[in-house]
């Protein structure tokens, strides 16, 4: 089946279409705001538009369903190029999509009670704008993880990004945040820039933006060295997007001067999509003769490249968490070790095996254990306290609920069984022995040892929490409600995708099969322009 | 061998146009004054947007000119203006060690250049002809997709500025009773 | 020595190579954060440049030109991001010299 | 290797299974979470409707598969098989959240639900002033469900799972009253006389896969480039076979959905690889005639799999995977036995026979239904499936078999003397329990598996009827403990209490008497149990303890004589009569109500009386039905038939079928038990003519009457045995710990004391000690790479430069 057209495509893209009209109706709500409901009496602005959002990504969710149920497949097939060949409908973005509106979700709901975020001294007129750009950040997740096409995976890039430097700095009576939101758009538009030139390169080569032109190409895979140096140049537009190293001297700034909420967000979302996208071009775009598969399996880079990349992310990234005060900056740290634990799959990808399945996997336990970290955070700096660890001495005591909480998001986060972090490192490694080649077994080594060190800071806080003491006069400390509903909501799957992670599995692997990373709309035409 | 005469009139206004382009860059990088950087910017803008039209892209070398120089340009420019006292003497433009950028960067351009010398590029003949009317068509038709994001990032990306640029604070402490409402000023408000 | 004269692809390339590498020096050097500001654009000029050139000169249709209208667009779009932070930074720091704003470190 | 066969039962997968034990374990979800706040709104009312309703759901699906979906099963296909989800893969061993239901755990199944929805309707009535109902009927329906689990489980796994969740329930339900510190410490005794038991089933699972596993990994049906189990597929026999292609190796890990197919070997042989294709296809369809079975060869926990397994026979006849089990040995003895020994100890901790069976007469101290419900009809009972179910492994070991009959006899005759002489209603009961679990294991252990589950069958009917009218006895005693009663009828020695009745306990049988007037229903059930349960012919005990003894007597699968087991349990069958009948005289007769009782005791209501009567109708239906014997109809029971799909690899090894002996056999047991009712009626029926024998007989046995009225002292030399031993055993262990420990734990930071001190001497800037050094390294690593970070944007955006170039060498020195 051919790409479908623009008309046709519209009913595909009516999730997409969902979240624009709720970014409108929010910015329109905000503007004609002081004449409905504020002057009337108390309600505020940010429950007004947080619950606007909300609405809008359920319905979005209930409008993807929607579309994908009511399509029989023998019509539109569930992989099928749409808009010509410039993004794809299929299982794999779908999941992706899922994702996305979870992860939006969690953090619209953190927002609306976090200070952080939403500055609530003018009446937090701000309110609008901050979930009207939350909201176009998830549009530009969507695209990211359905784009085929170079164009609009730019295009999807450059939205979050951008709508990411905004929300950085989105405190603005805080020095930090701005500081962050200025390195945040400095390092963003150089990285994206350098991906730039390489896909330039890349479109050279091939004649065509189309990432199933990319490599069908005779030219792309004649061509080596070129091909190399267009891809380390792309590679550094990914690894700015999932905090890989050495492209990641952005994040721990910019975690730890984003408001929390934006922090957490951040670190799962734009992360997620850089993984999306980093599957649809490795399993898309690069030509097969340089991709590991057959004879290559030794000689080709990729996996070398990806296999180094991997073991420095994880390595720096948790000896950079080992000494951090700043609970903040420790889990961003943390964020890039996990990148770098995600990169393992990718290599195990590209060794042929069922990489792609575990970073799905991998990915979505992330979401409920590191959405529910930063949670902690938020919650806890909403009843005063700081965000250095010593501020965290005596929780167990000043708040069992939530020290307990934070323990399980924490041992999960360790890779401990039976949480779900566990689940998701023991597919990754297993993924990558499914070769056995010896970078793989280097690398599942590394991944233990790393693992093995990452206990240390993330035991520490635990430790602080249940064995120091509090300070003097530190009575018990309460929480919102809504926190600690979500908190629950997070912890659960957190402790049950440890022990139970069939379904998920299963979800992951029809997501895969569809013949996701592969990309569809190769026949897009191109005649005629 | 006829040096000269190899020089044809067309080289001539390429050469022009490369080296105004490439000298603002270098302009860029080493001007003291961080308001000659600007204006070395605008010759490099001026520069690729002559090179757009030289090889007959006429409505990317408007737009060239258009955006870049007629908005963004000056984008930089005013904020040029608004973060440094014009009456001091320092308007400040001073350059971390450069042993190790330069390094770097003549590196890379070592490596582009071999790249965009030694590859076979398959090149076909190149034809002028006017590109408007195809780009409007092709915004409408293929590319309507992105045209329409475009719109909401453009859109988005001007709220976002607005937010930020927003002049809310005037080092005042923070209020710390939540959802106390301060008066708000009608003029704060819209910038 | 006749193709330097021969105005093709390469020659294209090869400035837009000059202008990325300078986008990168300014980057990595400059302390004022308007003038790194003004390094991405080289850089992205860069890119918009090769996309044009590529799209002239391989295939003659116009996907190329395409990409690169966006990339002024997003450009603006950033700059305009851009320059609203170094305003705030500014706002907080007096000052937008990169060494100084450092307050997030190690 | 030659053709192989198997007797192997292929289920049938329905996706109902998992209903059964759910609806008990919402039922406990809403009562335990919600319990109290539905008790405090809408009454008691509503919780007890909840966890009946959720009763009868599972009931009703029981019945269904039972009746509508297994019965019509031919034989060799008689299971029903309900994949839920897979818990672990590890290597090849695939194990699932899985039920199966054969007709033995169907059976059992229909006992759990059937009596069980009885005894919730029961409670309501008992229960009806207790103040924590939700409580209760939380834990009832909790236990109900992980009783399913236990039976239902098609692997050890699944039923280890139901294992230590009956055993917490029971903990939970025994210390109900746990404000009671004597009721509390009963679930201790309780729970830890069973953690023993299960600590012997957890070793036997370990021999049992240490004893397999060698064989498993030898690989010779290990496909190993699939890495997958694989499936050996059989025909039944050698005339169908083709020639070509011995076994053929498709993806045997059977997921939801996906059941296990025949598959063409002569096709499968030609055509590598297919099979699975094949498989979707629905091609290679078994030839004309033939029936065919798959095993799943490899590591396997699934009860199902295991058997098939064992029974893998090849063209000669020889079993290779029983016989290679059968002959491995683990210090000069068959490792089987090691491994029947442990699963027969963690019987033995489950089913309360010697020297475990402690717990249960402590037990009592909880409600009566639960008395009835674990301690009787179901729990208790777990021992005897599980060792009925594991039939096939039983059966290659003669020797742990021989255990198990004797035990059982053991404990048959050492509990009911026990029972001659209690007081207590509900000890009698229990000791009575005790004893029929005895004879259960009789039966599994001589080899007549479907005797022992038979007796399992009706021991719950006319069990649960007793124990249920029991409560109901008490339940009309109960003002005793308010008012005082009449004191005890042979209180000649008050000094010893063992004769001296407390006149509030309304349990006491010396306080009742003269109930049959004023408690008629509760007399004419319990009366009808008691003689199903001393084994009067057309009702339940009758038929099933007979055929116990019978197939004890006859032979069977054991070492010893078969002969010395049948006259032990006899004896046991003796004075079971005898016990029984003498609590029921002791209650129901002896002398008329005094005054005070008449005002009032009086029936039971309806909720109890009903369920009475529906266990005891059943009492007498249920055995002349399900086991009418061999020898007047000349056909095998129907429940033998019935179940012999389950227990066809280990059949009952008779000596010989005789026809009149086996009457013979009849007749003497019927003898035994008149003689038990007639010493009962003599001593007990009427007390102003029998007082004064009484006491005579008491002064002339005292001693023997004084042992066994203290249950030979078990509690006490357990006391100064076990538990001594075990408290000296922790004291020799703290004395190791404090100084043996700490030696070596001194020695050992000594050691890296040392270490450091050289390590420093090798570096001055030292390391200090060798785990402080690698934290240290990590640490300064830490330091350094934390350095790259300085806050400067400049830094930064070289670092994507670097990086890029960095990669480009990479990759371009990698190519």
């Amino acid at each position: 089946m051919g790409p479908l057209s623009n008309v046709e495509s519209l009913k595909f893209y009516a999730p997409e279409m969902v979240l624009s009209a709720g970014i409108l109706l929010i910015l329109i709500v905000d503007l004609i705001g002081d004449r409905m409901y504020k002057r009337k009496g108390g309600v505020s602005n940010r429950k007004v538009h947080g619950t606007l959002a909300l609405v809008t990504l359920v319905v979005a969710g209930a409008v993807l369903w929607w579309v994908n149920h009511s399509t029989p497949e023998s019509e539109v097939p569930r992989g099928v190029a749409i808009f010509g060949g410039l993004l794809a409908r299929d299982a794999f973005g779908d999941f992706f999509k899922y994702f996305f509106l979870g992860v939006t979700f969690v953090v619209g709901l953190m927002s609306m009670r976090s200070r952080d975020a939403i500055d609530h001294t003018d009446g937090d007129r701000d309110a609008g704008e901050y979930f009207a750009l939350t909201l176009t950040t998830t549009l530009g997740l969507f695209m990211m993880a359905t784009a085929t096409d170079m164009l609009t995976a730019f295009l999807g890039l450059e939205l979050v990004s951008i709508m990411g430097y905004v929300l950085a700095g989105f405190k603005r009576r805080d020095r930090k945040s701005s500081e962050a939101a200025l390195k945040y758009v400095i390092y963003g538009g150089v990285a994206s820039g350098a991906m730039l030139f390489g896909l330039s390169l890349l479109y050279g080569l091939a004649g065509t933006t189309s990432l199933a032109g990319i490599k069908a190409s005779a030219a792309v895979a004649a061509s080596p060295t070129t091909l190399i140096t267009a891809v380390t140049l792309v590679l550094a537009g990914f690894g700015y997007k999932i905090a890989s190293v050495p492209f990641h001297m952005w994040c721990p700034d910019v975690y730890e001067g984003a408001p929390t909420p934006v922090t957490a967000f951040l670190s799962v979302g734009p992360k997620a999509a850089g993984f999306a996208m980093l599957i649809r071009f490795f399993g898309g775009a690069l030509p097969e003769t340089l991709l590991a598969k057959g004879a290559l399996l030794d000689s080709s880079p990729w996996p070398l490249i990806l296999g180094a990349s991997a073991a420095i992310t994880m390595t720096v990234g948790n000896l950079s968490a080992l000494g951090q005060q700043n609970i903040k900056r420790m889990f961003a740290y943390s964020s890039i070790a996990h990148a770098g634990y995600l990169l393992l799959g990718l290599v195990a990808l590209s060794g042929g095996g069922s990489g792609s399945r575990s970073i799905l996997f991998y990915l979505v336990t992330y979401l409920f254990m590191n959405l529910g970290a930063f949670l902690v955070v938020i919650a806890l700096a909403e009843s005063g306290l700081g965000e250095n660890v010593d501020d965290y001495k005596g929780l167990g005591t000043r708040n069992p609920f939530i020290a307990v909480v934070l323990c399980i998001f924490l041992f999960s986060l360790t890779g401990l069984p039976p949480f779900a972090g566990f689940a998701g490192k023991f597919l990754v490694f297993s993924a990558l022995l499914e070769h056995p080649t010896s970078m793989n077994v280097f690398l599942a080594i590394l991944g233990v040892v790393n693992s093995a060190i990452s206990l240390y800071y993330y035991a520490r806080l635990a430790k602080v929490m249940f064995f120091d003491k509090a300070a003097e006069g530190a009575g018990p400390i309460k929480v919102y409600g809504v926190h600690a509903a979500t908190l629950t909501v997070l912890a659960v799957p957190t402790i049950f995708l440890g022990v139970y992670w069939a379904p998920l599995l299963d979800a992951a692997d029809q997501a895969i099969r569809a013949g996701a990373p592969a990309v569809i709309g190769a026949a897009r035409a191109v005649a005629g322009l | 061998m006829d040096f000269i005469s190899m020089i044809t009139p067309e080289a001539l206004v390429f050469f022009g146009l490369a080296t105004l382009a490439v000298a603002g860059a270098l302009g860029v990088a080493l001007a003291s004054n961080i308001l000659y950087s600007g204006f070395a910017l605008m010759a490099t803008l001026g520069g690729v947007a002559g090179l757009y039209l030289f090889i007959g892209l006429d409505f990317l070398g408007i737009a060239q000119l258009l955006i870049y120089v007629g908005g963004i340009l000056v984008l930089i420019l005013f904020a040029v203006l608004l973060t440094n006292r014009i009456g001091a003497v320092n308007v400040t433009n001073v350059s971390a060690p450069r042993a190790l950028g330069g390094a770097g960067a003549l590196g890379l351009l070592g490596l582009l250049t071999h790249v965009a010398v030694k590859t076979d590029w398959v090149l076909t003949t190149p034809v002028s002809t006017p590109t408007t009317a195809r780009i409007g068509d092709a915004f409408l038709r293929e590319y309507l997709l992105p045209f329409e994001v475009a719109s909401i990032v453009l859109l988005m990306s001007l709220v976002g500025a607005m937010v930020i640029a927003r002049r809310a604070v005037r080092d005042r402490p923070l209020p710390p009773v939540q959802g106390a409402t301060a008066p708000v000023d009608g003029a704060e408000r819209l910038l | 020595m006749e193709k330097i004269f021969q105005i093709g692809l390469t020659h294209y390339l090869v400035v837009a190579a000059i202008l990325f590498a300078a986008g990168m020096f300014v980057v990595a050097t400059r302390r004022n954060a308007v003038a790194i500001l003004m390094g991405v654009e080289l850089i992205l000029n860069a890119a918009s440049l090769n996309f044009a050139a590529f799209s002239h000169f391989v295939h003659g249709h116009i996907t190329g030109q395409i990409v690169s209208i966006f990339i002024i667009v997003l450009a603006a779009a950033e700059a305009a991001i851009a320059l609203a932070i170094v305003l705030a930074i500014f706002r907080h720091y007096r000052t937008i010299d990169a060494e100084e704003t450092s307050l997030l470190k190690d | 290797m030659g053709e192989l066969y198997a007797s192997f039962i292929r289920p049938k997968e329905i996706n109902l299974l998992y209903l059964i034990p759910l609806f008990p374990l919402i039922g406990a979800f809403i009562n335990g979470i919600f319990g109290k706040k539905i008790q405090d709104k809408l009454g008691k009312r509503a919780n007890h409707g909840i966890a009946i309703a959720m009763m009868v759901a599972a009931s009703g699906v029981a019945l269904y598969a039972f009746l509508g979906m297994l019965i019509k099963q031919p034989a060799g296909h008689r299971m029903l098989h309900d994949h839920v989800f897979p818990m672990i893969h590890i290597g090849s061993l695939h194990l699932n959240f899985a039920f199966a239901m054969d007709p033995l755990s169907g059976m059992m199944t229909l006992i759990i639900t059937l009596v069980g929805t009885g005894i919730h309707i029961y409670s309501t009535g008992y229960m009806h002033s207790e103040k924590a109902y939700w409580r209760f009927f939380c834990y009832l329906n909790l236990f109900i469900f992980s009783m399913l689990l236990l039976v239902l489980g098609d692997s050890f796994a699944m039923m280890f799972f139901g294992w230590e969740g009956v055993g917490l329930c029971s903990y939970l339900l025994i210390g109900f009253w746990y404000t009671d510190k004597k009721k509390a410490s009963a679930g201790m005794k309780a729970f830890v006389v069973n953690r023993i038991g299960d600590f012997g089933f957890v070793v036997g699972l370990f021999f049992l896969f240490w004893g397999l596993g060698g064989y498993w990994q030898k690989g010779q049906y290990i496909d190993e480039t699939r890495g997958a189990k694989d499936m050996v597929t059989l025909t039944a026999g050698p005339s169908v076979l083709p020639q070509s292609g011995e076994f053929v190796a498709v993806d045997g890990f059977t997921r939801k959905g996906v059941t296990a197919t025949w598959i063409d070997p002569a096709h499968a042989a030609h055509h590598p690889g297919e099979s699975l294709n094949l498989l979707a296809e629905g091609k290679g369809g078994p030839g004309a005639g033939a029936e065919q079975v798959s095993v799943v060869v490899g590591p396997t926990m699934s009860f199902n799999e295991l058997r098939g397994q064992l029974s893998i026979t090849d063209g000669g006849g020889r079993r290779p995977l029983a016989e290679h089990l059968a002959k491995k040995k683990v210090w000069g003895v068959p490792i089987l036995f090691f491994v029947c020994l442990g699963l027969f100890i963690g019987a033995c901790g489950k089913s309360a026979q010697l020297p475990l069976y402690v717990w249960l007469p402590d037990a009592m101290a909880g409600p009566t239904p639960v008395s009835a419900l674990i301690h009787a009809a179901t729990m208790v009972t777990a021992g005897v499936y599980m060792i009925a179910r594991l039939n096939f492994l039983f059966v290659l070991t003669p020797g742990a078999m021989t255990v198990v009959a004797l035990v059982g006899v053991m404990t048959a005759l050492f509990a009911a003397s026990i029972g001659l002489f209690q007081y207590d209603i509900k000890k009698v009961l229990a000791y009575s329990t005790v004893s029929q679990l005895g004879f259960m294991f009789i039966g599994v252990g001589v080899g007549a598996w479907w005797a022992g589950a038979f007796h399992l069958l009706t021991h719950a009917l006319f069990k649960a009827c007793l124990f249920l009218g029991s409560g109901s006895v008490i339940h009309g005693m109960h003002f005793l403990e308010h008012h005082g009663g009449h004191g005890g009828g042979d209180d000649d020695k008050p000094k010893d209490n063992r004769l001296a009745a407390d006149p509030h306990d309304p349990q006491d049988m010396r306080n009742m008497g003269g109930l049959r007037r004023l408690m008629p229903k509760t007399r004419w059930t319990y009366w009808i149990a008691c003689v199903a349960i001393s084994g009067f012919p057309l009702a339940a005990g009758f038929y099933s303890k007979d055929e116990i003894l019978w197939k004890a007597f006859s032979g069977g699968n054991i070492l010893v004589s078969g002969k010395l087991i049948w006259a032990i349990g006899l004896l046991a069958a003796t004075m079971t009569s005898f016990y029984m009948w003498r609590s029921y005289y002791m209650t129901f007769w002896r002398r008329e109500p005094t005054a005070e009782m008449k005002e009032h005791v009086h029936e039971s209501p309806l909720s109890m009386t009903s369920i009475l009567m529906v266990l005891a109708a059943l009492c007498l239906v249920a055995g002349p039905l399900l086991g009418f014997p061999m020898a007047f109809s000349g056909k095998e029971p129907l429940l033998e038939r019935w179940l012999n799909p389950v227990t066809s690899l280990a059949p009952f090894r008779a000596l010989t079928h005789d026809k009149g002996l086996e009457i013979g056999l009849m007749m003497v047991s019927i003898t035994v038990a008149a003689l038990g009712l007639w010493a009962a009626m003599a001593l007990y029926k009427d007390e102003s003519k029998t007082a004064d024998k009484l006491l005579r007989l008491r002064r002339q046995n005292d001693g023997v009457h004084k042992v066994v009225y203290a249950k030979y002292y078990v509690d006490e030399i357990y006391n100064a045995t076990v538990i001594r031993g075990y408290m000296a055993l922790c004291r020799v262990l703290a004395w190791v710990d404090t100084y043996i420990v700490d030696f070596i734990v001194n020695a050992a930071g000594a050691f890296v004391r040392g270490v450091g001190w050289l390590s420093g001497k090798i570096d001055k800037y030292g390391v200090d000690g060798a785990v402080n050094g690698v934290a240290t390294l990590v640490m300064a690593g830490g330091r350094r790479v934390r350095k790259m970070q300085t806050g400067r944007v400049n830094n930064y955006v070289f670092g994507i430069v670097a990086g890029v170039m960095l990669l480009f060498i990479v990759t371009v020195v990698a190519l």
